[in-house]
């Protein structure tokens, strides 16, 4: 027989003002199988909690209801409280008669009525609760870092510095993502490639860390600790461990193709090292441009490596390695901003340029060698417009949110092109600048001490009239129409998450948002968690943002990352499936329609009347189930259940709210 | 004169006049890319923008006297640029209306032409090019705008003298007195 | 070869006779059949719906309702930008049951608002007429260099028109360039030329037309090509005055494209049109004509 | 047995919350002290996947008058997909229950994420009110007698 403490919290006055508590005690002592029943001002403080243990000892409890706030407020602290005692942590319901009664109600009568149906209910379904115990799983000592970005360095570096192996993967032939194509990084100006590059070659020479450039992620199986993943390495053509990185075969290659790396100014051959300090430092043949793989020509790469390198043979790869842990760090892609502004040219005019492209022509090693020069006729500019918020802040054409870094990197873009160009002319067209960071306020202020003029108004239309790019704008202020003549333009273009952050996410069981950002498990308490256990974030995959925060970011994701691999074990959730396989017909819709494919059919010895066979059953691993319970409403015969919403338990509050 | 903004007189005309257009109006933030783009911007006495800033102010007094809202082409360049697809061209379609309603005109030519190009169809179901243009210099005062180009016109057999007229015009003139029923312009 | 049921509008029939002598000629020679919608009435253009959405919507749905009677099988295809902008209007409106009812109610007409409004850029680029189009040449046009003016109301708004692309369109540069004539890049091909405010509002919108020469000039066309009566007569017609006001030089012919398709296919001065222009136009066709023809032969 | 009609009869009505979404939702709604009937009872459940049709006919049978089934809107389960199975096995459920004789209106499925405060308290009002104007449930209901006998 169950002996059942029920304990009414008053929450102040949060439940009392509204609930009667006193008369929900005094329902309560009616209910069958209670012993004893009680109120206090505070369940959850430590008094109170003294309380209910002193209580379970003298009323001989075995288990009990707690009414009180949200169980997604307080549950785990009782279930802790219980540790204690001699009760089982989960011989516990709690009656939400805050939340859902005391605060959403104003009728006195009612509302205590309400919340004595809800005592009713937990005290009927406490009846059925059993005791629950967790258990453990093995933890694999390594992580997976996806994207070899500013953001996957950071994060493989703090991990790898902690002892524990890391594989980053890197769908480019080099590391080192958008931060090293930057000319100065903002508001110190300190040069991008200067800072980032060592990091580049740290994580290369990291005795913990393994690159695995152009690889993507294949296939993910299994769960937090127990990653299983097949990474597929594109077929480089190169043997790397033969090649010394010489670089003669790329100058020698016949072939040119836009500079991807140079954001299209600029040309790069078919086999190609993507940039001067690319780690690795080993050239990759492009297969869709290479007159040997696509027209069984050429073959020049292949006799002039001295060390017979070369493999026009090479094949596309596949490996699977077991993680504990996985930190996404997909990065960003520019929007493509042509096909969205047809009125700024749609893509027609070379000197329509986008940041990242601004950044190549400003950079001492990109294309130009930092000569800032008109793409389509090498002149050097002397009016520049600067549009922001191209891509992003408007829904019709782009994207709703603000994209967050573009305030300042046009600021710099005109504090660099003032600096450069002697009596050049900068105009930006802004709506808002956004300036929330430490030192950057003062950063726009310079910018503008520098001569940059700012005009509030969104440009409406860039168009061409002989050598000039005509922009027109309102000047919002003045409330009058203006025209800028330029000889360049440079779009503040939005940031995206990289193109495949579906499909990635897709195969970690990791949620989007609708612009495609990668969700975090909590906005503000779990920002580099994802809804996965496991599974981490950092950097822009999940959002727009300067490489500050996505340094920072990439540091706390770390750091998760080492709490989880720094067990030997882990507990797992009791409160999961289960299949009665005596009752089990193994007709097999539970392991459809399971999300985590924790549920698999066995075979198991089994009687039939006195002759002994082997029969089919299903088995939830327990490992992968997360306990959703979506199997226990499946089954047709009723013999999956779900620990802690067993459907007995469930009929039980049915039937208590109907009596 | 001082604008006292918390005295909101026009506010229920606004708000109706933006449901009636689909627009809500708090998504303008301003930008002025409908003012930059706009052809008749020049001429306006209120940008675009600023007709939308007065509607979320509620201030459609200064909407209805303005310029602006008669000079509008209905050129939709605005919208279609616009990052919140605010339709302004239906926003100040709706206040002309309401302006007419009230009597409030502050481009007399353009409501005249209207008026005549409506009556020509009154008339003959159909426009006709000379009368409209001839009976709006004469009641405009412009008298010689555009003339220099008659002779032309005639010469070139570009106008014929012969007026087109709908043979059904009756039915024509119904349509048109059912839908000024009730308050001639709503 | 096409049938199609015809709105012509009203200036089809008082000053744009030469877009209704070219388009007259070009539909004869690749079997364009054009059912003229009996007794149309004015679509109210822009002053009707100025005033009152009810009129306007009704005004051009009584031309549906009779086509919707008349050639029930048949797309309603307009010369004019602003009728076209009506007619489409008139449809998207009975899109509204409500909205519909109270139409059929006000014109005394079934009218069901499901038919195709096309103009005659969306028929000509459609691939068969562009191929009787093309089987049709017999002149060469190469070397004219034209900037394809499509003008507001043919591609905004989007809504309306479903144009696919509303700031560089390129059905007509595809159709004059079947003629051998080069369509120029340049930007402002739906800019609004004014037109509904010339008259009333003139010294205001004169401006608009200067602009869009200007920028035609800038990117090297020698003439402008348009699709539609109230675009081709305003910029036509004022470009003398235009030059006066600004103290400009601009030459620029204004056609329709029908012109040029008609002079590709044969038709004489007349027959085209090009001698009822305002600024004249004959000279540029004829020194074009004239260069090309000795290359014919080869 | 005579049907109430008693102006002061408030329904019954249960309603299965998902954990993660709509009973998130509805906490929140207590956070920002939204108000709504008191008629509705909430039984927490891990996904709107784990309701088995059998607690609603259970409901119906004990007299409930009305069965509100809640998750996360589809695409954003927190098991992935478990709503889509809730979706499809409810659309087949109200079919099966209308056949019977039950108004549709009585069993309804909803999407309310943990952020739709205002959601969940337009839905319960909605659904309390529509389930107010059927009466009460009385098609499975075994007949229970109210003391001094029901006039």
């Amino acid at each position: 027989m169950a002996r059942i403490g029920v304990f009414i919290c008053h929450c102040g006055t949060n439940i009392a003002a509204t609930v009667d508590v006193e008369a929900v005690a005094a329902a309560a002592r009616e209910f069958p199988n209670v012993a004893f029943a009680t109120t206090y001002k505070y369940m959850c403080s430590e008094p109170g909690q003294a309380m209910i243990k002193e209580s379970i000892e003298d009323y001989n409890l075995d288990r009990i209801v707690i009414a009180s706030c949200s169980p997604r407020m307080h549950e785990l602290t009782f279930r802790k409280m219980l540790k204690g005692t001699k009760i089982n942590p989960y011989m516990l319901e709690i009656a939400n008669i805050r939340e859902q009664c005391a605060w959403v109600h104003t009728d006195r009568a009612k509302a205590t009525e309400k919340a004595i149906d809800h005592v009713k209910m937990a005290v009927a379904k406490v009846g059925k609760d059993k005791p629950l115990t967790t258990s453990t799983i093995p933890i694999t000592k390594r992580a997976l870092v996806i994207g070899g970005g500013i953001a996957g360095i950071q994060a493989a570096l703090d991990i790898a510095d902690a002892g524990f192996d890391v594989t980053i993967v890197e769908k480019e032939p080099s590391i080192g993502g958008h931060m090293v194509m930057l000319d100065k990084t903002f508001p110190t100006m300190d040069c991008s490639a200067c800072i980032s590059t060592p990091k580049m070659v740290d994580a290369g020479a990291h005795p913990n860390i393994t690159l695995k450039t152009s690889c993507e992620v294949e296939k993910v199986e299994g769960y937090v600790g127990n990653f299983e993943v097949t990474i597929k390495e594109k077929a480089k053509y190169v043997n790397h461990d033969l090649c010394t990185g010489c670089g003669l075969c790329q100058t020698k290659c016949p072939t040119k193709v836009p500079s991807e790396f140079n954001q299209g100014i600029g040309t790069r051959p078919a086999i190609y090292i993507p940039f001067a300090q690319a780690v690795p430092s080993k050239p990759v043949i492009d297969p869709t441009c290479c007159l040997k793989l696509t027209k069984d020509k050429c073959g020049i790469c292949e006799k002039v490596c001295p060390l017979q390198a070369i493999n026009y043979k090479d094949e596309t790869k596949y490996t699977t390695e077991k993680y504990g842990a996985i930190v996404v760090a997909t990065g960003y892609e520019l929007v493509d901003w042509a096909k969205m502004y047809p009125e700024y040219g749609g893509g027609k005019y070379a000197d329509v340029i986008t940041g990242l492209q601004f950044e190549r022509l400003v950079n001492a090693s990109g294309p130009t060698e930092g000569h800032i020069v008109r793409p389509s006729d090498g002149k050097e500019p002397k009016d520049v417009v600067i549009v922001k918020c191209v891509g992003s802040r408007d829904q019709n054409k782009g994207k709703s949110y603000c994209s967050r870094a573009c305030c300042m990197y046009s600021a710099k873009h005109a504090h660099q092109i003032l600096d450069k160009i002697p009596g050049s002319n900068v105009y930006i067209f802004y709506m808002d600048v956004r300036t929330p960071g430490k030192g950057y306020e003062e950063f726009y202020d310079n910018t503008r001490a520098d001569g940059a003029q700012y005009i509030r108004g969104r440009v409406s239309k860039i168009f061409k009239e002989g050598d000039k790019l005509i922009c027109k704008g309102e000047d919002t202020l003045l409330g009058k129409q203006v025209t800028v003549e330029a000889d360049m333009v440079i779009l503040a273009t939005a940031m995206e998450p990289a193109a495949n952050i579906a499909d990635v996410a897709g195969k970690l069981g990791i949620s989007i948002d609708s612009d495609r950002w990668v969700t975090e498990a909590h906005p503000k308490l779990r920002p580099v968690e994802t809804q996965t256990g496991g599974v981490f974030l950092c950097g822009t995959c999940q959002g727009p943002k300067d490489i500050p925060d996505t340094v920072a970011q990439a540091g706390a994701a770390a750091a998760k990352v080492m709490a989880l691999l720094n067990h030997d074990e882990m507990e797992t959730s009791p409160m999961i499936s289960s299949v009665d396989q005596t009752k089990c017909s193994g007709c097999g819709y539970c392991v459809e329609v399971c999300p985590y494919k924790a549920i698999s059919l066995i075979q198991v010895p089994g009687r039939d009347g006195n002759r002994k066979v082997t029969k089919t059953v299903a088995d939830v691993n327990s490992g992968l189930c997360q306990g959703c319970g979506c199997c226990a409403a499946t089954c047709r015969t009723g013999c999956i259940d779900l620990k802690g919403y067993t459907n007995e338990q469930i009929l039980k509050e049915v039937d208590a709210l109907c009596q | 004169m001082e604008k006292i903004l918390n005295r909101k007189e026009g506010k229920l005309l606004a708000e109706r006049i933006a449901r009636e257009a689909d627009v809500k109006l708090h998504e303008c933030y301003q930008c002025g890319k409908c003012s930059a783009g706009c052809p008749m911007a020049d001429a306006m006495d209120l940008m675009p923008r600023q007709i939308v800033h007065l509607m979320q102010l509620g201030d459609m007094t200064e909407v209805m006297k303005s310029k602006s809202i008669w000079l509008c082409a209905s050129c939709h360049t605005c919208v279609e640029r616009c990052p919140h697809s605010i339709d302004i061209p239906t926003l100040m379609e709706k206040s002309r209306m309401e302006a007419q309603r009230r009597g409030i005109c502050a481009v007399r030519d353009v409501r005249l032409f209207n008026d005549i190009f409506m009556e020509t169809v009154r008339g003959f179901g159909k426009s006709q090019e000379v009368i409209l243009e001839g009976a709006y210099n004469v009641t405009s005062g412009h008298f010689f705008q555009d003339m220099k180009n008659v002779p032309k016109m005639l010469q070139k057999e570009i106008v014929r003298p012969e007026l087109n007229q709908v043979n059904a015009v009756n039915e024509v003139r119904d349509i048109m007195k059912e839908c000024e029923k009730g308050g001639a312009n709503r | 070869m096409k049938k199609f049921a015809y709105f012509p509008g009203c200036s089809m029939d008082s000053t744009a006779v030469t877009y209704k002598a070219s388009l007259e000629y070009v539909a004869g020679r690749i079997g364009l059949e054009l059912k003229e919608i009996p007794d149309w009435n004015c679509c109210g253009s822009t002053a009707a719906h100025t005033k009152n959405e009810k009129l306007a919507y009704s005004l051009a749905a009584r031309n549906i309702a009779i086509a919707e009677d008349t050639y029930p099988d048949l797309d309603i295809v307009t010369p004019c930008a602003a009728c076209y902008s009506r007619l489409a209007y008139a449809k998207h409106a009975a899109e509204d049951e409500f909205t519909r009812q109270e139409i059929e109610r006000i014109i005394k007409r079934p009218f069901k608002g499901k038919k195709e409004i096309l103009n005659f850029l969306d028929v000509f680029s459609q691939e068969d007429v562009m191929q009787a189009c093309k089987e049709n040449m017999v002149r060469d046009l190469s070397g004219l260099k034209i900037a394809c003016y499509y003008g507001c109301l043919m591609s905004r708004p989007r809504k309306i028109t479903k144009a696919e692309d509303i700031e560089n369109p390129m059905q007509m540069d595809k159709i004059i360039e079947l003629t051998g004539a080069t369509a120029v890049e340049w930007d402002f091909k739906t800019e609004c030329c004014g037109a509904s405010h010339q008259v009333d509002a003139p010294r205001q919108s004169r401006p608009l037309i200067e602009r869009i020469f200007r920028n035609a000039k800038a990117n090297g066309a020698q003439a402008i090509v348009t699709a539609c009566p109230l675009c081709n007569m305003n910029l036509d017609m004022r470009e003398k005055e235009i030059n006066e006001m600004f103290s400009k030089k601009y030459d620029i012919p204004v056609f329709q494209f029908t012109e040029i398709l008609a002079i590709g296919m044969g038709a004489g001065a007349k027959t085209s049109g090009i001698h009822q222009h305002f600024w004249p136009a004959f000279d540029l066709i004829n020194g074009v004509l004239r260069a090309n023809f000795g290359k014919a032969g080869k | 047995m005579s049907v109430k009609t008693n102006e002061n009869w408030e329904p019954k009505i249960l309603a299965f919350c998902c954990n993660w979404c709509t009973y998130t939702g509805a906490d929140l709604a207590g956070l920002n002290r939204m108000k709504y009937p008191e008629n509705v009872r909430v039984i927490r459940v891990p996904c709107s996947s784990r309701v088995n049709p059998q607690f609603i006919l259970r409901a119906f049978q004990k007299g409930c008058d009305g069965v509100l089934v809640c998750g996360c809107h589809p695409g954003d389960c927190h098991y992935a997909t478990g709503n889509y199975f809730t979706r499809r096995r409810f659309m087949l459920m109200q079919r099966l229950l209308e056949y019977n004789g039950i108004d549709p209106k009585r069993f309804q499925a909803k999407w309310i994420s943990g952020s739709e405060a205002a959601k969940f308290r337009d839905t319960v009002t909605k659904v309390s009110a529509e389930i107010k104007a059927l009466g009460p449930n009385t098609k499975f209901a075994e007949p229970h007698f109210t003391e001094g006998g029901d006039k």
